[in-house]
């Protein structure tokens, strides 16, 4: 026999960053729960994430001991307050890397985000110019640029898809060009699951001189994600995917493009000086947060940026990489599953969309909710990656750092169950 | 939670059987509409003779219990007069807003009784009023022309 | 002695409505706490309010127990917070006597929904057309007309001030005229405490065939409002000054006008059917609620709305009454204190702005909060007011259901010490 | 709290009685600055002969903690050479952002260690600060016209 000596600093299977998902579960209160008496299986992260007890009560202890507005008060509450909604600014600016903390906005949510960028960049477009997207993106990432390009006179421009689920790439160079002002993509899709590879794109991207933005809302709460290595423009995500809460989101730009642009919600704290006659606006991250922000939110962050970190964006990724595997296995012995989306766990997320024969997902989603797994069915917000692969809804599965292979079984037998029900 | 209550045999059977279904003519308002929760789709025609409802058709996309409603919708109303129809029509909405609490006339709602069980789950209410809803456009609309 | 008999129905003293504001200061933890040592006196009320711990509750529960997003799920999760949330807008709804609770749209604060109006209504004007605004308005009410003004050509233009700090109404028939598309006023001054009287300016915004906007963020948390009897088209207000969290904020419309209007934020909810060429929208509320809306933050406003109808918002605008006399009694006793806005308790709200002799605000604030008391200093985002009265800022005392008259004491003896300190 | 840690002697001193304060003539450049949250303003010109600084005039409106930092800039720059004066400069910002966590040095600082105190206030630096940064920008657009 002879024996293998692995070279110093390769992985090994060993080294795979783990945790203790039981432990984790634990901080979930809402996991303990039954609905109809059956054990809640909660296989909707996807479209929002369930919340540690850790953030739920960064948040009441926020309110109950610390409430003031922010930057406007000499008080003694009021620097707290600050100081708190300062920090989580910083929290997240480290959780994403970003240069400068002035470089992370805080917004209502990821479509806030969206829009932000759509009209202040896409104000300015003229009829000739043309915006980019693709078929995968979720309607947040579509109507703003329709709407602004129905204002401006400018085209919009998209990438099709290939029958894998995967960004069809073969017409890139005729697709941005010269004429491109701005292309915003989908990093990681709701849908489809498909984690877009971006380099290319970007490298077409840079060269004709366009902007680049990435709509991270399913990236950023399942994998580290640094905007300096991505070399990207703009992201946005938004808090209640990621253990935060509801009510946040986050815009990150460049902050020399971010202090050019054009303010889009005026109001007070993005003024420089207000005269009747005409206004100064500050610089970012103050102009483009209009009225009070969301004060106690950006704590809640705050503390879900701490709790993902306590766990590490490494083991969640790999955690979820091996739900991912499992769950594409089990569901492959479902006869009648159709998915929709990467069959491969490889350059995916744990988001996997599927239909079951002839049966609607409402009825599938139906008949698991009866048995207390939670799932989404419906259009999930991406009606033309629906229409493009001529279904009109999909039941989606998705994972997070407290999902378990039991709740993945949970679901293969709600299907089963589903099919004796309906065929 | 007990799924036959929502998924009662009679439904379960315009789903898998659905009465008058496809798009015929001569017809006197077609309408279209959609669910923009879930995206589901009826389009429906309605064709009237005097005042009488003489055929519904309908083509669509959707869960057992929008088809199976449309269903019955069909078998229900047409051959009614339309002031007979919108009274079926109303006390169906009626069960639909009831949350479950109504016990609903099997004299006036047919076969619709089997639908009490939907309105106990507020998602899927919208499901079964969508032909019912597209049923009470399409006859405004022929009021209006005429 | 003759005996004064009062008729039946007459209101006498005995009937003002009243509470215990010592049980009312009990719900709220941040009301027990010190700083440097020293009993916090919170006077900034009109900045932000404080929280009672059933508003703290709701959203801890809802986040530990119902957690999930809304509108898009058949699951038994879903619906929970789907009717939570639906729930809470009703409530707000009847808060405010909205005909419907359609009428109702969340925002993430009143600086959002005054920037919708703005946009969508603001969107559609060409050049002739006018906005009419104050001088008294909070920058949240300035900027966005300044904004779409200087987008569509039209002309921005605006009621002066009395000496009083009212709104100068001797030019209403010239200022609101044929050409007159919107006007949009602050109901209640957040700077000047004036409560603006509105009759004769919606007779005549409905002589001219305007509309007519109302921005409430400083009325609806003090005393009813009732959108029927004001016959308004629109008002703004915010969770946050009114027991509820931050986060969240209301535009309240007419239905008809609402479905009319073009939408402005793009995204996820608001739409009734997305294709990559076009997109139809929903109808109100959703058409103006883009993306994931403020769900948990929606669930502590209806716990607010709750707290606030349990006191009775008769008894809180009566007790607020009562505070505002005797605080401006108690500050008329402190030499060099000069009042602006109204110095008397009538059609005026429970904020009071002042300077004191040639100390700069920022000066009376930090020896206030060095003795617990917390007031606001600044411009108070709102400029213009400022530079109407030629000062560059003010401090500013405000109350609400917990403020007691003690507090106002403390508040006159730290500015006997200012003056001692500063002269 | 110390109210007095914040507002020492040097500092109302200065406040009572501002150095320099005025607009003269000759400038070789004028800006104006704002404190957005506060609204407090100030015009200052600076005045350089070669390498020095030869004139610093201010006029604007603050509280006690930006005026007397207006007051002290001027006794502390004047009449140095514009490096000298940039390395004090660099100081105080050192100071102000230091949390209160800096123990400042009265060789290079004069005065202005009074603002110690100050750096523990959040909201209060950005008063103390005010003179300072108009400072800054005033010099370098004298340099960049040169
Ligand atoms: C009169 C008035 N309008 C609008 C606003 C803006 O409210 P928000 O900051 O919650 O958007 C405020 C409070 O800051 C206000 O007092
Ligand atoms: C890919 C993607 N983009 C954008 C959004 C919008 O996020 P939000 O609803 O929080 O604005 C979502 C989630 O709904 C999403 O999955």
């Amino acid at each position: 026999m002879t024996a293998v000596t692995i070279p110093e600093g390769m992985p090994q299977y060993g080294d795979v960053p783990r945790f203790d998902v039981e432990r984790v579960r634990a901080d979930f209160p809402i996991l303990g729960r039954e609905v109809y008496g059956e054990k809640l299986v909660y296989l909707d992260s996807a479209n929002t994430s369930q919340k540690p007890q850790q953030v739920i009560e960064a948040m009441a202890l926020h309110y109950a001991y610390h409430n003031a507005n922010v930057a406007r008060s000499v008080h003694a509450l009021g620097a707290e307050a600050t100081a708190a909604y300062d920090n989580a600014r910083a929290k997240v600016a480290a959780f994403i890397n970003a240069p400068s903390a002035n470089e992370v906005i805080f917004t209502k949510n990821a479509t806030e985000a969206l829009n932000i960028v759509a009209n202040s960049i896409g104000g300015q477009l003229k009829p000739g110019d043309e915006v980019v997207i693709s078929e995968m993106e979720h309607h947040s990432n579509i109507v703003p640029w329709q709407l602004i390009c129905e204002r401006t006179g400018a085209t919009l421009r998209w990438f099709g898809l290939t029958e894998h689920g995967r960004l069809d790439e073969s017409n890139l160079d005729e697709l941005v060009n010269e004429r491109t002002k701005i292309v915003s993509l989908v990093h990681t899709s709701n849908i489809l699951g498909t984690i877009n590879a971006t380099a290319r794109i970007t490298a077409r991207v840079r060269e004709v001189g366009a902007l680049l933005m990435l709509d991270c809302s399913q990236t950023v709460p399942h994998r580290g994600f640094d905007v300096v290595d991505y070399d990207v423009d703009f992201i946005a995500f938004t808090g209640h995917k990621m253990l935060g809460p509801t009510g946040i989101g986050v815009l990150w730009g460049r902050e020399e493009l971010l202090n050019a642009m054009p303010p889009f919600l005026g109001g007070g704290s993005m003024i420089e000086t207000v005269k009747m006659t005409g206004t100064t606006y500050a610089k970012a991250p103050a102009r483009f947060e209009a009225g009070t922000p969301p004060i106690a939110e950006a704590v809640g962050l705050g503390a879900a940026v701490d709790y993902l970190n306590s766990i590490g964006m490494e083991a969640i990724a790999w955690h979820e990489k091996e739900l991912t595997a499992y769950a594409l296995d089990a569901l492959s012995t479902v006869e009648g599953l159709k998915i929709y989306g990467p069959k491969v766990p490889v350059g995916r997320g744990a988001t996997i969309s599927f239909t079951l024969g002839q049966i609607h997902p409402h009825d599938v989603g139906q008949v698991l909710d009866s048995l207390g797994v939670q799932v989404r069915v419906g259009h999930h917000c991406a009606k033309p990656a629906c229409d493009r692969f001529g279904v009109p809804a999909l039941t989606r599965a998705s994972f997070y750092l407290y999902t378990t292979t039991a709740e993945i079984d949970a679901l293969v037998r709600g299907l089963d169950q589903a099919k004796r029900m309906f065929s | 939670m007990q799924l036959d209550q929502l998924y009662q045999d009679i439904i379960l059977d315009h789903y898998k059987h659905p009465q008058g279904r496809g798009l015929r003519d001569p017809f006197a308002a077609e309408v279209h509409h959609v669910n923009p929760t879930c995206g589901d789709e009826v389009t429906l025609r309605v064709q009237l003779e005097g005042d009488r409802v003489v055929d519904v058709s309908y083509e669509g996309q959707g869960c057992s219990i929008s088809q199976a409603s449309a269903s019955v919708l069909y078998e229900l109303l047409v051959g009614r007069s339309v002031a007979e129809a919108m009274a079926v029509h109303a006390a169906f909405v009626e069960l639909m807003g009831g949350k479950g609490q109504i016990t609903p006339d099997e004299d006036v709602l047919g076969d619709a009784i089997a639908f009490a069980g939907v309105a106990k789950y507020p998602a899927r209410v919208k499901c079964a009023l969508l032909s019912w809803m597209a049923l009470k456009d399409a006859v405004a609309r022929v009021e209006e022309k005429s």
